[in-house]
């Protein structure tokens, strides 16, 4: 049984109903927790920077090794080197932070700079940009990526640059269809025939009112691919080194138990990196779906 | 006496906008009858619920709730039923005064009987051809292979051979020329009224009795419009084949249309024969229908280049239908001595002359 | 962990040897069961699989089961008889003559018969390892031989350039076929030889599968007589915690080295036996003394008392190990016993710190004219073995402690390789040696060793030092040589060029099926040929 | 139905110029990375000799002193042209014989775990896609889409391990060169499985489907079908299934091979990433830059079949 109703029985201004009846349910939930989540990133990355934190992170108790969680004061247990696994989650934040800002402003430009190109010039130079998106769309990330470490080093940084220009095409190809889709509705000429600048109606007109869901979405998609790359890469030994703590290196040292049945050490980064991820995906599709409104459609 | 080949009784569609959190009343209480070997046209401005009354009988209404409530006989010669049997009991409808308020639908249930009722008619017994043939047809198959299909769908050719050469048949049929070259072409490859041709070749091909034509016209220039009509027309008077005619086009409307109605709103405001209702010079019509046939240009008009009254005002918005008369707002012919019951009270399809209804109370004949 | 290991000839085993003096050939077998198959894991995929050009664990390994050399150290590390069967040494020393046996065929390659082994191979392989383009980590080992020269088909001699104690052992390095290496003149990796070797050993490489998975076969016409098992396999593993799993669930019989942290797990487990082995190696971190703020011995030292050993072995190695004192592996009969490891004493640390100059900073950090003791300390990557960085995050809190602060860097193992040998970029190092001659350090603290690619990274020089470590090289009379090496001993603990750690016990794991199983301490398969699985328990 | 074969076989010749070109790209690409990277990288490269300062020395005379890059990439080039990958550093063996065993390995395994995420995915998307989002059953699996594929791969894949040596007893070791017989398959199926579900393309998957399918449903030719009593599915597939599913498959063919990477680690399966990981500990680079440009290769022929696919089906462009 599926129910329809009508809140009165006469509805003058729709404007003044309450958001939540404008929208699915499951796209509010979903928006919810996506931005619970990333307050709860920005709150530890917050906490990390000024080391408001229960323990120091780096703090080692030799013999407090692999605590399960609720020893003494130790709310999520120790690792390998009896250091306090929720501060060091806390910590954690900070080793992505930075470098998948980067990452993302990366190929958010890149993104941006070539899909407006292709999509608003066209002509020859859309085909160059679509060669060169194929061209670095050819690369399989990780395998790219042990390449740069071999020829240089294991450095988040060089890594995340790679990540950002890996993920230029995605952007780029989104944003080109995107104003395409647009220029068939006449949308453009129409801007033009308004006598606006052409920075205008890129800028505002383009970007901001028509892609900005879009950008949105790559960028919560890319903190997400982020943190599982350097995960990866830590599972390689490539990836953030000890003792600086990330959700990765700690997954994988506590790996090194977990086929002989001590699960917690590895188990309690990889939930909070699940949690995280599925925050950032789902706040992605739940705004795709609001500011598009998909499902009324 | 021969009963209807289709009667449509109080025919209810609603769909509800999720976003307005209301409903949207696109046919609100239709009552249609065609007959055997007869044409009847509907017409209306575009959102009166015309098309949707069209895909309602085709229970073609995909979108919730739909079709919530009515029935719609069907009795040809070999089948009988109502087409909306027992899928009153999927549908629970509050009402409150005389407006619904909330309506629980069990799609499933709903689906799986529709699905079951139409199983051996779509197609075979109503054939269906639709505005926009370009995209009506499958781009990725071959326009013969498309007609092929419904043949042997639908007839007793099953050999792939015998159904491909009816298919070349009926493109013959419909005046395509060359149809063996265009039997293997792709509809991309095709003009918009050769698309509109096949698919009124797919529509017969099955030898329905009955034939819903929605909007067969719109998309398409003038002369190409026209020769379509003409096509109909012949089809009709060699097949006789009982039509039900959508378009907001009266001159289509009056060439090929035994009877016309006229919809406002999601209802019909005036039913009758065609020459009576599109008659301009009638005593007796509705002041929707005479606001439409003023906006057509007539051959006197053209001549004598007289100004076109377009009609004043909107569209009748769907979810706050008014408690009065329909087209109350825009009404031009309120008399004072009607004003106050157009206002509050909506008018009944009362019978002005036999055969002919109207829905207005200047021609209400009082109880 | 990854070890850099320092060949020096000479072997010298204590433990291992769980059984008595080898019996001849022939009798042997009658009471043996042949056939079955011997699945062994190692961590990492093996190189190159000759003995020249091969220069990590899992290469040696391979080489002592296709190769022979001319003499072999048993378990009481006699000199034995291999492919020579006899040999006579000259008065002075200095003259080595070897009788060979005429029973040996090399590996016949599918097609072409078995060659018969003579003294030219001998010549051949001497010349091929000395040879200039040809990379190995043996030549520095051998420079002490002027010639070698073949006197008959079965007879070899060998000059010396001056005499050197235990000589003879140091004729225990593999002999490669002539007809072997493709470029007569020299080895490099890119000869198939390096890839397809053939030698004169009880197992004959049969095939190397597309993940280096080595399939061995029995040589049948083995010298010494067919040995028991038919295959020896060697499975590669990318992931230690798989290669623990695969033991425990019969993928394989054998581990070669068990990972620390799953000793536990297999002890627990009674199918297998977790056998002990003393692989003469230690672990250690040295310091690079260009780095001024090293120079000073104090400071070394007293790192050496910031350090709880005792802590990180109990904690991290389940006490498998001893705590050591000095440059030799304790197995060493060059060890001093005398000379005690320092003991954890973070005041005495922070006290040798100030004696050399260093105050501690506002920031806790111990600085001396205005240079704060700040260190990198470099480290291999390994993706598994934690114990590296345990060892390394304990290092670096206890010298937090007493104020110096480390920087530990992570760096992919060639770079590293690079970083330290090469570039010396670098201030300390964890690392291990791994010996077959714990007496002979010569080429870890003398100052010719320092230089590119020299294993005196540390740029450590000292005229006594090299001055002790020439004696106890010329000294012919073992007492002697023993009381040399007591000195170098002491000199170095105090000298602290490293601060030495311990040597871990290394343990081997295999499947009860497997008898007769003993473990030669460094070469590890010297004995294979006697292993045995009884025909019970052969099945796939 | 089919369009004729002439067409095709051009199409195919103009794509395949063009993969051509993107690989020369690629090429040029790699070589640029390594010639940036410190040291003198191209030397050993060329050489294939163990990275030893005298043996770079003795290479830079042999190549003649001084050569510009240009030179050193056309040489390393036309080797790679000529089916020379040059010698692997570690082992000193030719990296082209290697690649070819290895590689295949990996392509067992990605197609495979293809396999795994269409047969998990499509289900899902298309039940969603008729029955709407909010229905009890594809909404509990959407998310479990969302869940398996934010999980990172080798901690699914020690999962795995752990549940089918605890739970069923037997050990997922892939190790392909086993004793033959012995139902070897269901030893890889774990991986196939492990890599199928955990590298990330199932929710992707499933939300592109979703889509599409629910686009192609509102199509007014699917009207047509339904309304003259066809199957509507029939009608549908080539623009709601097989269009998209070569499209997003192709399109993530680099993402499996990364997580193909992980996976061979820890199921110790001996393809391409395992061979990539020890290459990038050892500099090995003839080996490392090998694997890219055949990784780039299967990358650029999963486009390439979907290009075919998709001209196949969609005769004289009759939509785009």
């Amino acid at each position: 049984m599926k129910k329809y109703s009508q809140t009165s029985s006469v509805i003058e201004d729709f404007s003044k109903l309450p958001f939540w009846q404008k929208y699915a349910v499951v796209d509010l939930i979903y928006v919810g927790y996506g931005l619970l989540i990333v307050a709860l990133v920005l709150l530890s990355y917050i906490l990390g920077m000024f080391n408001w934190l229960p323990h120091d992170p780096q703090q080692i108790n030799m013999d407090m090794l692999m605590a399960p969680p609720a020893t003494a004061d130790y709310l999520l247990g120790t690792d390998f080197m009896g250091r306090d696994i929720l501060s060091r989650l806390i910590m954690g934040i900070q080793a992505y932070f930075l470098p998948g800002l980067l990452a993302i402003s990366i190929s958010l430009s890149g993104g941006i700079l070539l899909g407006v190109v292709a999509g608003y010039r066209g002509g020859t130079i859309e085909t160059i940009i679509t060669y060169f998106t194929n061209l670095v769309d050819s690369f399989p990330r990780l395998v790219l990526i042990l390449l740069v470490i071999a020829a240089f080093k294991p450095d988040i940084y060089y890594i995340m640059v790679v990540m950002g220009i890996t993920g230029v095409p995605a952007v780029a190809t989104a944003i080109a269809n995107k104003i395409r889709f647009l220029a068939q509705k006449n949308f453009i000429e129409a801007a033009i025939a308004l006598g606006l600048r052409t920075r205008v109606i890129i800028v505002k007109h383009i970007l901001w009112y028509n892609c900005r869901a879009l950008l949105i979405i790559q960028a919560t998609l890319g903190m997400g691919e982020a943190i599982l790359l350097e995960t990866s890469l830590s599972y390689l030994g490539f990836g953030v080194q000890e003792p600086e703590p990330s959700w990765g290196n700690m997954v994988q040292s506590g790996a090194n138990y977990f086929l002989q049945g001590n699960f917690w050490p590895s188990t309690a980064p990889a939930l909070a990196i699940l949690f995280t991820i599925l925050g950032f995906n789902l706040l992605g599709d739940g705004l795709n779906n609001i500011l598009e409104d998909k499902r009324d459609k | 006496m021969n009963q209807p080949l289709l009667k449509i009784e109080n025919l209810r569609t609603y769909f509800y906008s999720r976003s307005k959190h209301s409903f949207v009343r696109a046919v609100d209480g239709v009552s249609l009858e065609v007959g055997q070997r007869e044409t009847v046209g509907v017409v209306g401005e575009s959102g009166s619920g015309k098309s949707i009354t069209a895909m309602s009988v085709m229970g073609l209404i995909s979108t919730g709730p739909g079709v919530i409530g009515g029935s719609i006989h069907f009795a040809s010669a070999r089948v009988q039923k109502n087409l909306l049997e027992g899928l009153h009991k999927c549908v629970k409808v509050e009402e409150q005064d005389g407006r619904v308020m909330a309506v629980s639908k069990d799609e499933r249930g709903w689906q799986k009987t529709a699905e079951r009722l139409m199983r051996d008619l779509r197609g075979k017994e109503i054939a269906m051809i639709f505005q926009n043939p370009r995209a009506s047809l499958n781009p990725y198959i071959t326009v013969g292979e498309q007609i092929t299909e419904a043949v042997r769908l639908h007839t007793a050719n099953k050999s792939v051979r015998e159904a491909r050469e009816r298919a070349v048949y009926w493109l013959e049929r419909v005046k395509i020329d060359s149809p063996r070259l265009r039997f293997n072409s792709y509809p991309s490859a095709l003009s918009g009224g050769m698309c509109q041709r096949a698919m009124i070749a797919m529509a017969l091909s099955s030898e329905p009795s009955l034939l819903i034509a929605d909007e067969p016209t719109t998309g398409l220039d003038a002369t190409i419009q026209s020769k379509i009509v003409d096509l109909m027309e012949e089809l009709k008077s060699e097949t006789g084949i009982s039509t039900l005619l959508i378009s907001h086009d009266i001159s289509v409307i009056s060439r090929l249309s035994d009877r016309v109605a006229v919809m406002y709103g999601g209802a019909v405001v005036e039913y009758g024969p065609a020459q009576r209702v599109l008659d301009m010079g009638a005593a007796t019509k509705h002041p929707y229908t005479a606001a439409l046939l003023a906006s057509v240009p007539s051959a006197q008009q053209i001549r004598d280049k007289a100004n076109l009254q377009a009609i004043e005002g909107d569209v009748l918005d769907t979810i706050n239908v008014p408690p009065g008369c329909r087209f109350y707002a825009r009404c031009n012919q309120v008399t004072p001595a009607v004003r106050e019951k157009c206002a509050t009270h909506q008018p009944e399809l009362q019978e002005v002359a036999p055969g002919h209804q109207m829905r207005c109370w200047r021609y209400a004949v009082p109880a | 962990m990854k070890q850099i290991s320092v060949i020096l000839v000479l072997a010298l085993s204590l433990l291992g040897a769980s059984f008595g003096a080898s019996q001849a050939a022939e009798s042997r077998n009658a009471a043996r069961p042949t056939g079955g198959t011997l699945n062994y894991g190692e961590y990492g995929r093996p190189a190159t699989l000759d003995p020249i050009t091969s220069n990590e664990m899992i290469s040696m390994r391979i080489s002592e089961l296709l190769f022979n050399g001319l003499v072999g150290i048993n378990e009481r590390q006699d000199v034995v008889p291999e492919l020579a069967q006899s040999w006579d040494a000259s008065k002075d020393g200095r003259v080595y003559t070897f009788y060979l046996r005429k029973d040996v065929t090399w590996h016949a390659r599918e097609g072409e018969a078995a060659v018969p082994f003579t003294a030219n191979d001998v010549v051949f392989t001497y010349n091929i390892m000395m040879h200039p383009k040809t990379i190995t980590p043996l030549k520095v080992r051998f420079e002490f031989i002027e010639k070698a020269e073949k006197v008959d088909d079965y007879t070899v001699r060998f000059t010396l350039k001056r005499p050197v104690l235990n000589a003879l052992a140091k004729f225990s390095f593999k002999i490669i076929p002539r007809h072997g290496p493709k470029n007569p003149l020299y080895l490099t990796r890119d000869d198939p030889f390096v890839q397809q070797p053939i030698g004169t050993g009880p197992y004959m490489l049969k095939n190397i599968t597309a993940d280096r998975e080595i399939v061995m076969v029995a040589n049948e016409k083995y010298f010494k007589g067919r040995p028991s098992i038919d295959q020896f396999v060697t499975k590669p593993f990318a992931d230690q915690n798989i290669l623990t799993q695969a033991l425990t669930f019969n993928a394989i019989d054998m581990i070669v080295l068990v990972n620390p942290r799953s000793i536990a797990e297999i002890q627990g487990d009674k199918r297998f036996i977790l056998q002990p082995y003393n692989a003469l190696s230690y672990s250690f971190f040295g310091y690079n003394l260009r780095n001024p703020l090293l120079e000073d011995k104090r400071v070394r030292q007293a790192f050496g008392y910031a350090i709880n050993r005792q802590e990180m072995l109990g904690s991290f190695f389940n006490g498998q190990g001893t705590i050591i004192s000095g440059p030799f592996a304790p197995g060493s009969w060059a060890y001093n016993l005398d000379v005690q490891p320092l003991s954890y004493d973070p005041k005495k640390a922070i006290a040798l710190l100030n004696e050399a100059g260093f105050k501690q900073g506002t920031d806790g950090i111990m600085q001396k004219g205005g240079k704060k003791l700040e260190l990198t300390l470099m480290v291999p990557i390994e993706k598994e073995s934690e114990a590296v960085k345990r060892v390394v995050l304990a290092f670096q809190n206890y010298l937090k402690n007493v104020g110096v602060a480390v920087k530990v860097e992570f760096k992919e193992w060639q770079s590293w390789k690079e970083d330290v040998f090469a570039e010396h970029r670098f201030d300390i190092v964890f690392a291990s040696w791994v010996f077959d001659d714990s007496a002979d350090i010569s080429s870890l603290f003398h100052s010719a060793e320092i230089g590119p690619w020299k294993n005196n990274f540390g740029a450590y020089s000292n005229p006594e030092v090299d001055s002790l470590i020439v004696q106890s090289k010329l000294t012919l009379d073992h007492e002697k040589r023993r009381t040399i090496n007591r000195k170098l001993h002491a000199l170095l603990a105090s000298e602290a060029p490293y601060t030495f750690l311990w040597t871990l016990t290394n343990y081997s794991a295999y499947h009860k099926k497997v008898q007769h199983v003993a473990i030669h301490p460094y070469k590890f398969f010297s004995y294979a040929d006697e292993w045995y699985i009884p025909v019970t328990a052969q099945k796939k | 139905m089919l369009m004729p074969p002439k067409e095709i076989i051009l199409n195919i010749i103009k794509e395949l110029f063009i993969v051509m070109l993107l690989l020369l790209g690629v090429s040029f690409v790699v070589f640029g990375i390594l010639y940036a990277a410190p040291g003198d990288q191209f030397s050993v490269l060329l050489e294939g000799q163990l990275p030893t300062a005298q043996a770079r020395q003795e290479i830079r005379e042999a190549m003649g002193g001084a050569q510009g890059w240009y030179g050193q990439y056309f040489s390393w080039l036309l080797n790679v042209l000529s089916g020379n990958f040059g010698t692997s550093v570690r082992t000193g063996l030719p990296v082209a014989g290697e690649l070819l065993t290895v590689s295949l390995n990996t392509l067992y395994l990605t197609l495979g775990s293809m396999l795994v995420t269409l047969l998990v995915a499509v289900p899902i998307a298309l039940y969603s896609s008729v029955r709407g989002h909010s229905v009890a059953i594809s909404w509990p699996l959407t998310m479990l889409g969302y869940v398996i594929s934010a999980l990172p791969v080798f901690w699914l894949g020690y999962i795995a391990i752990y549940i089918s040596i605890h739970g069923f007893d037997f050990f997922p070791l892939a190790s392909m060169s086993r004793t033959p017989g012995e139902n070897d398959w269901l030893y890889t199926l774990v991986p196939v499985l492990v890599l199928g579900l955990g590298s990330g393309t199932i929710s992707e998957v499933i939300r592109n489907l979703r889509e599409e399918m629910s686009r192609v449903m509102a199509e007014d030719y699917v009207r047509t079908a339904r309304a003259k009593g066809a199957s509507v599915w029939r009608h549908a597939f080539k623009e709601g299934l097989l269009l998209p599913v070569t499209q997003i498959i192709a399109a993530k063919i680099p993402f499996i091979l990364g997580g193909a990477v992980i996976v061979e680690q820890v199921f110790n399966w001996p393809g391409m990433g395992r061979m990539a990981w020890q290459a990038a500990q050892d500099r090995d680079f003839p080996v490392i830059m090998g694997i890219v440009l055949v990784a780039a290769a299967f990358v650029r022929l999963g486009s390439l079949i979907q290009h075919i696919v998709c001209t196949a089906v969609n005769p004289q462009g009759a939509r785009d």
